[in-house]
């Protein structure tokens, strides 16, 4: 369920305009060590490419 | 995050929300493996991928992360 | 049309009569013209009242759950062994079965409080439309003959098609005939011509930059004044307490803030995952003319399809989000 | 027998994978003690290593790593490991069991499992929970999950080397930091032990180079000039090493000599904070080796550095200044609170012989010394020196450097008994000294006083003597005079000791040398102590130094006012790590020590020893061996902040008492390289299914990356061979592994999933996917995976040399010989008893099968040959893991049998403190920092995020500790919670998963409710992941706790809900799983209401007559029929429907219609055995033709001597008829083993009789695989047929005709057979789905029960408090039933054992005002925990049923669900803080 919700979501969210790979969804089991590294990694890389989050961001 | 950063590179913000069973043992696990990543994740620790409210994400982004992960 | 309505007159009347129902939900013809109003019924004389056309706008399902759930509160205050049932009845076309079907399913009622009247369907005026149509004109006087509407404006009469004027949900409806029923009125509805083109509005969307989809949704939602008249019309939107007036934890700012306001929206959206029935009612409502349409029907596309399912579409077809399949799509996961 | 009373209620569980793990879970959870005891460092078995499971392809570790955590945290599961079984006396009830404990080196209860010990080991071994693909250190944890989480030290004895030295450095120690590039560490190791390395490192006799094992391969390391490399740090000031010198005592000790042993003395006694003065007659200090070796072997200015280094540690050196004549000895007994004699032998030995008074003969000690203070002396052209130790080469190379030409030794025995060192007689000769052997002076010749030569006499070599050398004996009248211009006769040294008057009453022994305790080194007078040459005669350098060292720790003792001589006695022969097989080591040279050249040498005094370069050194000393695996370079002991390490750990008996005993060993995986024709250890990329599996798994040596081992390329073609040390008489392993065609499957399927271009190959005999969704899997691996099976067995496979490819040659099933190239090829190695599988049985008393496996009952699979001694798992024959875990519960379900009785007698309960009154109070939060040792502390600045902690809201204390996890902290965790009133704590350390229950027993002994509690994880997820980034490290510190604080502000504190528990359990179905379970809970004391809806009880099984085993089922079945009958507790219900179930665990209340009417029962768990249903088919003319039967027809014609049997002359069977097909793709797991067992019971009867039988692939697995071979051998006819091309039947008079193709023949055949016995399969029972929705517990899609997990909760529901076993799971055979019957009854007494059921703390609960009773968060829970209650229309939560996984909070729209503990104004929180 969990899955059907995080797929609508990141659709949506990309839908109305804000960058798909800020939101990012995985699965890393407990014997993926290298695997959570590397998706830090490569979520990082995402991020950054995109710059700092303007959209949604609530001004204080 | 703290202010003494600021005058660095910009380094995105992320918050991790993730499953106790296996993302998060996952993390540990990379880090007895010492296996090294970017420092600028942080990490909250649900019971359950299920837990995880799809509302999460809307309010990590408007709280001003750069990217918000969620992993089972 | 004047044979459907004397049908359902009757209908409605012996149902009252025959005491197979407490009330009924339909409508009436509105105060002002080329409009019609919900209205209920506990008389049988009643029943007169009754109209089924293209003015018909809202969805009566939404009636049909704050009744029945009034119904159950007051009974609350009953003793148990006292406590009353009650059957309403309603006046219902494919959109408003669906939400029916809905409610089913979410456990609001039991099929068996309530009947269902079902009638063909082929369409709902778009109040706003026409108003564009007749250029902002107060209308003094109107009546539908055949598919054409004769509006009698300050500046004269004007004859418009009335397909002009119908509601852009119907213009593309696929489910225009009651999915259940317990009685029809009259024969079921032709098919909708456009519904072959139902998502080409989003797709149109989909396929724009990144910051144009954004300017958009910025823009529409710049609008809303969180008066909650969509929530309001949405027979999907029942919780007792929104998750808006909700404190510990509070979700959503209740201030002018435009993130909270996007953020409410956001999440109001998302909770029509697999339960939007697009009846429009939201639209319909909505003083500041907000194109939450465009935004719900992104929505359906993307359940139907990642889970091939659709809200309300037969008792069969349950909420997507109660379930999962061993196969549902993986595309979005990131692999590094 | 034992009585009740007496019985212990305890038991013990040898082995630890899941079947260990799982036997003692439920045991310990119903009431009894547990001994897990292991052999190896931690537990986990062989699961731990595999990485994903079938059918499921679950993850392994995940999976596992829970059930780990609860083993290694259950208050009653001791887990023993390192212990091995010695025996078991006693009877069932109460045994006594003797173990011995080896040897862990580390302290389970201070390591922290942090890891800092293995980082700094120099010692690589190859892994073996990677099979050897990667290597790990000699300090070590099995994997990063492991439980205990603690490491170990991989020691197997002390290595020959350092048992060799006298002064027992840690050679091996050094050698390996050499290696691996630490020389200052190889340094201070070597200094712990022997101050004076630089000399060592050049003149040492070097023993350990003896004893090295090297010198059995090739030569032995080079040790010496390795210590040299090393040493010769010392000679400048900004590498040496000094030890740091411990606070002063305020005691003087005086040491007599400057040599070796007297500097040692006084080395280790400056170190230890005394203060200490040596006196030296001489004018240089080094005793011996400043004025006897030369300087062309230990230069002067490298002995001065090494002594400075002394003098530099405090070390006083008085020279010039002669005990007993510049000062008395008295004296210094007076004023010193210890005296050290360590003067040496400064007197040379006499040849006395006539003439030695003469000019020009100079005895060797005066000679060198007069050179080596500076004196020239020229002895004349011609110099003869006598002797053949180091003194007279020493004597004999320097006369040859000071100008003599013609300079010679005479020795009186031959070269090969030369007491000196080898390299010194080889440079010797080099530098052109001739040598006289088996020549001894007798006489000095001279004129006028003056020598002129010397007259020996010949000598021959007779007996050995004391010694060991064989004795010169000399020729009589064999006279001759070798002429010299000088004599130096070097044949030894005496001690002077006329220093010490005859007043001080010292004692001194025959040889002239003070008479002193040989380990000690104390004289018989008190304070006075001695050691070196003076005690021992002439010796070499190290034993000095030894002395010295030993001296030192008496002195120290000795003013300590301690036991000098407790505990010191060492036998340094045992424990020897020698035993290695040496024969396989590859040879490496040993390296050439450079030299100066002869020529440039041999006039002058440098140093001839050139020095390793630091290329040599680190290759030469990558040769060692390393004997003893761990080096003991103490490099951990230096890392360990919890002082954890003891390298002097040592073997311990122990011995407990148990009622019970269960055996699960477990099995050991073939040996892949006894096939030697598949090329296993010779070809790099032929790996096992084990190593594969390594290879798969992401925390495997490559990561889950699929690759070659020989180019680490990702392959394309592999091919898995089957059945290897499987189905292979040839091998002596007749029996079928059970699981390997599955985890071959798993594995293609894994692979082709990492590397997608992957084509893999399976070889295989049959396919034996004989398991509940086997087939499917299977199916699946075909269909969507498009996996190759090829039904032959490659007869050889073969390396191609420029690829490495390999190249298999096989036969395919219509006879064509092939030949293909693969990439890599996997061998599916089976499962064979486990290595101590004998010595196991004779420590248990049990008896073992044929091939080894434990030996079991017939009616019962875990008994063993001894009552109390139960069996579980691959021990008692090879098997997949859910059946392994059934077999746990089943083994532990008897064992409690016998002790139900004596349950809760040696389970601990805590008592805590009533919780503190918080109201009022607020959030008031305590935090504690952890430094980790170093782990966090090393990289974030913990001291500053305290600080800031202080900072944040609610904080009223925050404060760091070295090891927040040490029971120190927690007692001072404790103070500071009731001394600040504190309502939360939070801790930042390391993982929740890991320590989150124990900080929250801090709490709770502290009176803070245990749910006020949370962590910040810095240390897993920030400092060990951020080595390099300490500021930014600090900052997500700071983040990660201001997150923790943020959140407890919100906690509260939860009580776990309780409920009753009602005993009597419900079974329904009476077969034989019902009535078994029905007898294994009336043995634990509980009652039973067994409800059959056939009117008598027995079900399927009273269709057997005997198993294939040779059990006789049906006196079986009435022996089972009569104890239920007998049975008080056991309440069965024949021709009884169930109408309604309703409640939840602990309170069911049922209500059934009988015959009698109606009835009503409560009870606290349901066991669903309803039981299957053999198919009723048409297929085949069934039902049409008289000839053709069921296979259970046949057995009864058979059992009952029908003549339709007896007649026939010819039966044939047919396979799969009705399983693995379309509509039922499952197969029914004992029709071939029925088939055979018919067939061989009529071959028993008449041997004559033609018996055919027609199969798709026969599963015989396990040991059953004997009894097909048996079948065939007696001639039994088998004939495959593919699913597409069935056999064709037709009626031909009283016969059948049947047609089928025959794959071998690929032609069709057609022959005639009296009687057709079809082996129909199993349906399951069509009420499933009714008792079901009862039970709210789901089928899968074939109609048998669903499992809670198919691999670790094989009897359990989803749902707690319902199982299952027998035929509502799956088609199984009568033992599996009883099996899994046992296990059901294991696994509901965790429940029916307690009076009440502690549900989770953190549960969800429904806020009623928001609830609109939609339902989604009923649909979407996966333990039916929460429901609408339709009359309050209102969603309810069942506390005991939920488990907290907060699904249905995170679904509900409304937020009417909230789940405690994570909270979405706890969530939402965190969030906002981030």
């Amino acid at each position: 369920m969990a899955r059907r919700k995080f797929a609508t979501l990141k659709r949506f969210l990309d839908y109305i305009g804000l960058e798909g790979d800020r939101t990012i969804f995985t699965w890393i089991s407990a014997s993926e060590g290298e695997r959570f590294a590397n998706v830090i990694k490569g979520v990082t890389a995402k991020v950054r490419a995109l710059g700092p989050a303007s959209k949604l961001v609530k001004k204080l | 995050m703290a202010e003494n950063l600021a005058n660095k590179e910009w380094v995105p913000k992320i918050v991790a929300i993730v499953c106790n069973w296996c993302t998060y043992a996952g993390a540990d696990l990379a880090g007895i493996s010492r296996i090294q990543y970017p420092p600028n994740v942080r990490i909250i620790r649900v019971p359950c991928t299920g837990r995880i409210n799809p509302f999460y994400v809307a309010k990590a982004l408007q709280t001003g992360a750069d990217g918000v992960l969620v992993s089972g | 049309m004047e044979n459907i309505d004397k049908k359902l007159r009757e209908e409605a009347k012996r149902l009252l009569e025959e005491k197979r129902v407490d009330a009924l939900v339909g409508y009436e013809t509105g105060t002002l013209p080329l409009t019609a109003t919900p209205c209920f019924i506990t008389n049988p004389e009643d029943a007169e009242k009754l109209v089924w056309n293209a003015f018909c706008t809202q969805n009566l399902a939404k009636y049909v759950h704050d009744l029945i759930s009034q119904h159950r509160e007051s009974q609350k205050r009953v003793k148990p062994e006292d406590r009353k049932k009650k059957v309403f009845g309603v006046v219902a076309r494919g959109c408003t079965t669906r939400s029916i079907v809905l409610h089913l399913q979410e456990r609001q009622y039991a099929r068996d409080e309530i009947v269902i009247v079902g009638v063909p369907c082929t369409g709902y005026v778009d109040r706003k439309q026409l108003s564009i149509i007749v250029s902002g004109e107060d209308i003094q006087e109107g009546t539908l003959e055949g598919d054409q509407l004769v509006v009698k404006t300050t500046a004269g009469e004007k004859r418009i098609p009335l397909q002009d004027a119908l509601s852009g949900n119907c213009l593309t409806c696929k489910f225009n005939n009651p999915i259940i029923c317990d009685v029809m009125i009259g024969e079921k509805a032709p098919a909708i011509a456009g519904a072959a083109q139902e998502y080409a509005e989003v797709e149109d969307f989909e396929n724009l930059p990144t910051e144009e989809r954004w300017a958009y949704f910025t823009k529409e939602m710049a609008k809303c004044i969180r008066c909650y008249a969509c929530r309001q019309a949405c027979p999907s939107c029942y919780c007792k307490t929104c998750f808006v007036e909700q404190s510990q934890p509070q979700w959503v700012g209740l201030g002018e803030d435009t993130t909270d306001t996007q953020v409410f929206q956001l999440m109001r959206l998302f909770h029509m995952v697999g339960r939007c029935v697009d009846c429009g009612s939201c639209i319909s409502v909505c003083p500041m003319g907000v194109d939450l349409r465009k935004f719900l029907k992104k929505l359906d596309k993307d359940v139907l399809d990642l889970f091939e399912s659709r809200a309300g579409s037969s008792m069969e077809d349950l909420p997507p989000l109660s379930r999962f399949k061993e196969h549902d799509k993986e595309d979005f996961v990131f692999n590094p | 027998m034992i009585k009740d009373s007496e019985k212990i209620g305890a038991v013990m569980v040898v082995g630890s994978g899941i079947a260990g793990i799982q036997a003692s879970l439920d045991l310990a959870n119903s009431g009894l003690k547990v001994y897990l005891v292991e052999k190896d460092i931690s537990i986990g078995g062989v699961m731990a290593q595999l990485d994903k499971t079938f059918p499921t392809n679950d993850c392994s570790a995940c999976i596992l790593s829970p059930k780990l955590v609860e083993v290694g945290r259950h208050p009653n599961v001791e887990i023993l490991t390192r212990r091995t079984v010695d025996s078991v006396e006693g009877e069932a009830g109460k045994f006594k069991v003797k173990m011995t404990k080896a040897p862990r080196f580390i302290d389970l209860d201070k390591c922290t499992g942090c890891g800092d010990c293995a980082k700094v080991c120099p010692i690589n071994v190859p892994s073996e929970f990677n099979e050897g693909l990667s290597e790990r250190q000699a300090t070590y944890r099995k994997f990063p999950q492991a439980i205990p989480s603690g490491f170990a030290i991989d020691k197997i004895g002390t290595s020959p080397c350092k048992s060799a030295c006298p002064t027992h450095i840690s050679v091996q120690g050094y050698v390996a930091l050499i290696a691996t590039g630490k020389y200052k560490e190889a340094l201070k190791l070597i200094k712990k032990d022997n101050p004076f390395p630089i000399v060592c490192g050049r003149v040492c006799n070097h023993p350990c180079e003896t004893a090295c094992m090297r010198g059995k391969v090739e030569e032995p390391i080079d040790i010496m000039h390795l210590k040299r490399f090393v040493a010769d740090l010392d000679l400048k000031d900004e590498t040496r090493y000094i030890p740091d010198k411990k606070e002063s005592k305020g005691k003087k000790i005086a040491v007599v000599g400057a040599g070796p042993a007297g500097l040692t003395c006084a080395y280790y006694l400056a170190a230890e904070g005394y203060d200490v003065e040596v006196f030296e007659s001489l004018p240089v200090a080094g005793g011996w080796l400043a004025v006897g070796i030369p300087e062309y072997r230990l230069p002067k200015d490298v002995l001065k550095a090494e002594i400075k280094v002394i003098e530099d540690l405090g070390v006083k050196i008085h020279l010039n200044k002669a005990i007993g004549k510049d000062i008395p000895f008295e004296k210094l007994q007076k004023e010193y609170d210890a005296v050290f004699i360590g003067c040496g032998t400064v007197n040379s030995s006499k040849l006395n012989i006539p003439g030695e008074e003469m000019q020009g003969v100079i005895h060797g000690v005066d000679y060198l010394k007069r050179v080596n203070l500076g004196e020239k002396v020229f002895l004349g052209d011609k110099v003869a020196v006598v002797g053949g130790g180091n003194v007279a080469m020493d004597a004999v190379r320097t006369a040859i450097r000071t100008g003599s030409k013609d300079v010679f030794v005479l020795y009186r025995r031959s070269r090969a008994e030369m007491p000196a060192a080898p390299e010194e007689i080889e440079e010797a000769l080099e530098e052109g000294i001739k040598m006289e052997f088996l020549a001894a002076p007798k006489r000095v010749v001279g004129e006028n006083g003056k020598v002129t030569g010397v007259e020996c006499t010949r000598m021959e070599l007779g007996e050995p003597d004391a010694s060991g050398r064989r004795r010169p004996v000399e020729i009589k009248g064999s006279e001759f005079i070798v002429p010299c211009d000088s004599l130096i006769p070097a044949i030894g040294q005496e001690a002077d000791l006329d220093f010490v008057p005859k007043e001080s009453g010292i004692a001194i022994n025959k040889w002239k040398n003070f008479d002193v305790d040989p380990v000690t080194f104390a004289s018989n007078v008190p304070g006075v102590f001695a050691g070196g040459d003076v005690v021992t005669g002439p010796q070499t350098v190290v034993k000095a130094v030894y002395a010295g060292k030993e001296a030192a720790v008496s002195i120290d003792r000795y003013l300590k006012g301690e036991d000098v001589k407790a505990g010191r006695e060492k036998d340094w022969t045992k424990d020897l790590a020698d035993k290695a097989d040496v024969s396989k080591v590859e040879k490496v040279a040993r390296a050439k020590y450079p030299h100066l050249k002869p020529e440039t040498r041999r006039t002058n005094f440098q140093e001839v020893g050139v020095g390793f370069s630091e290329e040599e050194a680190v290759a030469e000393a990558k040769r060692c061996l390393a004997c003893g695996i761990c080096s003991e370079c103490y490099q951990c002991v230096d890392a360990c902040i919890a002082n954890a390490i003891n390298h002097d750990d040592t073997f311990e008996e122990e011995t407990i008492e148990v009622g019970a005993v269960i055996a699960a060993p477990g099995f050991e995986v073939f040996d892949a390289g006894i096939r030697g024709e598949y090329g296993f250890g010779i070809y790099k990329n032929v790996v096992t299914s084990i190593q594969f599996e390594r290879i798969l798994s992401a925390s495997g040596p490559y990561f889950g990356h699929v690759q070659r081992i020989s180019d680490g390329k990702e392959p394309k073609k592999l091919a898995f061979i089957q059945c290897v040390g499987s189905r292979d008489t040839s091998c002596g392993n007749s029996w079928c592994s059970s699981v390997c065609c599955m985890y071959a499957t798993k594995q293609a399927i894994i692979g082709k999933e990492h590397a997608k271009g992957l084509e893999p190959t399976v070889f295989f005999m049959d396919i034996r996917a004989h398991g509940k969704d086997f087939d499917r899997f299977v199916n699946r691996a075909k269909d969507e995976y498009g996996i190759r099976y090829i039904r032959s067995m490659p007869s050889t496979v073969k390396e191609l040399q420029q690829s490495n490819n390999l190249l298999l040659k096989y036969v395919q099933e219509d006879g064509s010989l092939v030949e293909e190239e693969f990439d890599m090829v996997v061998l599916s190695v089976g499962l064979c008893p486990p290595a101590e599988a004998g010595k196991l049985a004779g420590a248990l008393g049990i008896d073992l099968q044929e091939h080894g496996f434990c030996k079991t009952a017939l009616e019962n699979p875990v008994e063993t040959s001894r009552g109390g001694v139960f069996v579980c798992g691959a021990f008692g024959g090879p098997k997949d893991i859910p059946e392994t875990v059934m077999e746990a519960s089943s083994a532990a379900a008897c064992a409690s049998g016998i002790l139900a009785t004596r349950r809760g007698t040696m389970t601990k309960e805590e008592d805590l403190p009533l919780e503190s009154d918080l109201r009022g109070l607020g959030p008031r939060t305590g935090v504690f920092v952890c430094h980790c040792g170093i782990n966090i502390g090393g990289v974030v600045n913990v001291p500053e995020v305290v600080e800031y902690c202080k900072t944040l809201p609610n904080v009223v204390f925050a404060t760091d500790n070295l090891f927040t996890c040490s029971q120190d902290t927690a007692v001072k965790m404790g103070e500071v919670i009731k001394e600040h009133n504190l309502t939360r704590v939070v801790v930042a350390s390391c993982s929740p998963r890991t320590h989150e229950g124990l900080f929250q027993e801090n709490c709770e002994k502290a009176g803070l409710n245990r749910y006020l509690f949370e962590m910040a994880n810095i240390r897993d997820q920030n400092s060990w992941v951020h080595m390099h980034e300490p500021v930014e490290a600090t900052e997500k510190a700071k983040d990660l706790v201001r997150m923790a604080i943020a959140k407890a502000q919100f906690l509260k504190p939860l009580k776990p809900g309780q409920l009753s528990v009602n005993h009597a359990t419900m079974i329904i179905g009476g077969g034989l799983a019902g009535i078994t379970a029905a007898l294994s809970l009336a043995d634990q004391g509980y009652e039973s209401y067994i409800v059959e809806k056939e009117p008598v009880l027995g079900g399927n099984y009273r269709n057997l007559y005997f198993t294939l085993e040779g059990l006789d089922t049906r006196k079986h079945l009435s022996g089972l029929l009569e104890r239920v009958k007998a049975s008080k507790l056991i309440h069965a219900y024949t021709a009884a429907t169930i109408k309604k179930i309703e409640g939840f665990i602990g309170n069911y209340k049922t209500t059934i219609a009988t015959k009698d009417g109606d009835e009503q029962f409560e009870h606290g768990v349901v066991i669903v055995a309803a039981g299957g249903y053999e198919l009723d088919t048409k297929e085949y003319l069934h039902g049409q033709s008289p000839q053709v039967i069921t296979q259970r027809e046949l057995e009864k014609l058979i059992a009952e001597k029908d003549d339709r049997a007896a007649k026939a002359k010819s039966i044939t069977m047919i396979q799969c008829v009705g399983s693995r097909i379309p509509e039922r793709p499952y197969c029914s797991r004992y029709c071939c083993s029925e088939a055979i067992k018919n067939a061989l019971k009529i071959k028993e009867m008449d041997p004559a009789k033609e018996i055919t039988i027609l199969y798709r692939d026969i599963r015989t697995f396990g040991l059953k695989e004997d009894y097909y071979k048996k079948a065939r051998e007696l001639n039994v006819q088998f004939i495959r047929y593919d699913e597409d091309r069935k056999p064709e039947i037709v009626q031909e008079g009283d016969k059948v005709s049947i047609r089928i193709f025959d794959p071998i023949m690929n032609a069709p055949v057609e022959f005639k057979t009296d009687l057709l016995a079809l082996s129909v399969g199993t349906v399951p029972n069509p009420g499933n789905a009714e008792i079901g929705q009862m039970l709210k517990v789901p089928t899968n899609q074939d109609g048998f029960f669903l499992e809670a997990h198919v691999k670790l909760r094989p009897v359990d529901f989803a749902t707690d408090g319902v199982f299952m076993c027998g035929m509502s799971h799956a088609p199984k055979l009568s033992e599996d039933s009883i099996v899994q019957a046992n296990a059901a009854v294991s696994r509901a007494c965790t429940i029916l054992t307690k009076d009440y059921i502690e549900a989770e703390g953190k549960t969800a609960y429904v806020n009623k005002e928001r609830c609109a009773a939609c339902g989604l968060c009923e649909e979407n829970c996966p333990f039916s925990a929460i429901s609408v209650n339709i009359v309050e229309a209102c969603a309810e939560v069942n506390t005991v049923l939920c488990k907290g996984c907060g699904v249905c909070t995170a679904s509900c729209r409304m937020n009417a669900v909230d789940l405690n503990g994570y909270t979405n104004e706890e969530e939402l929180e965190q969030i906002f803080n981030i």
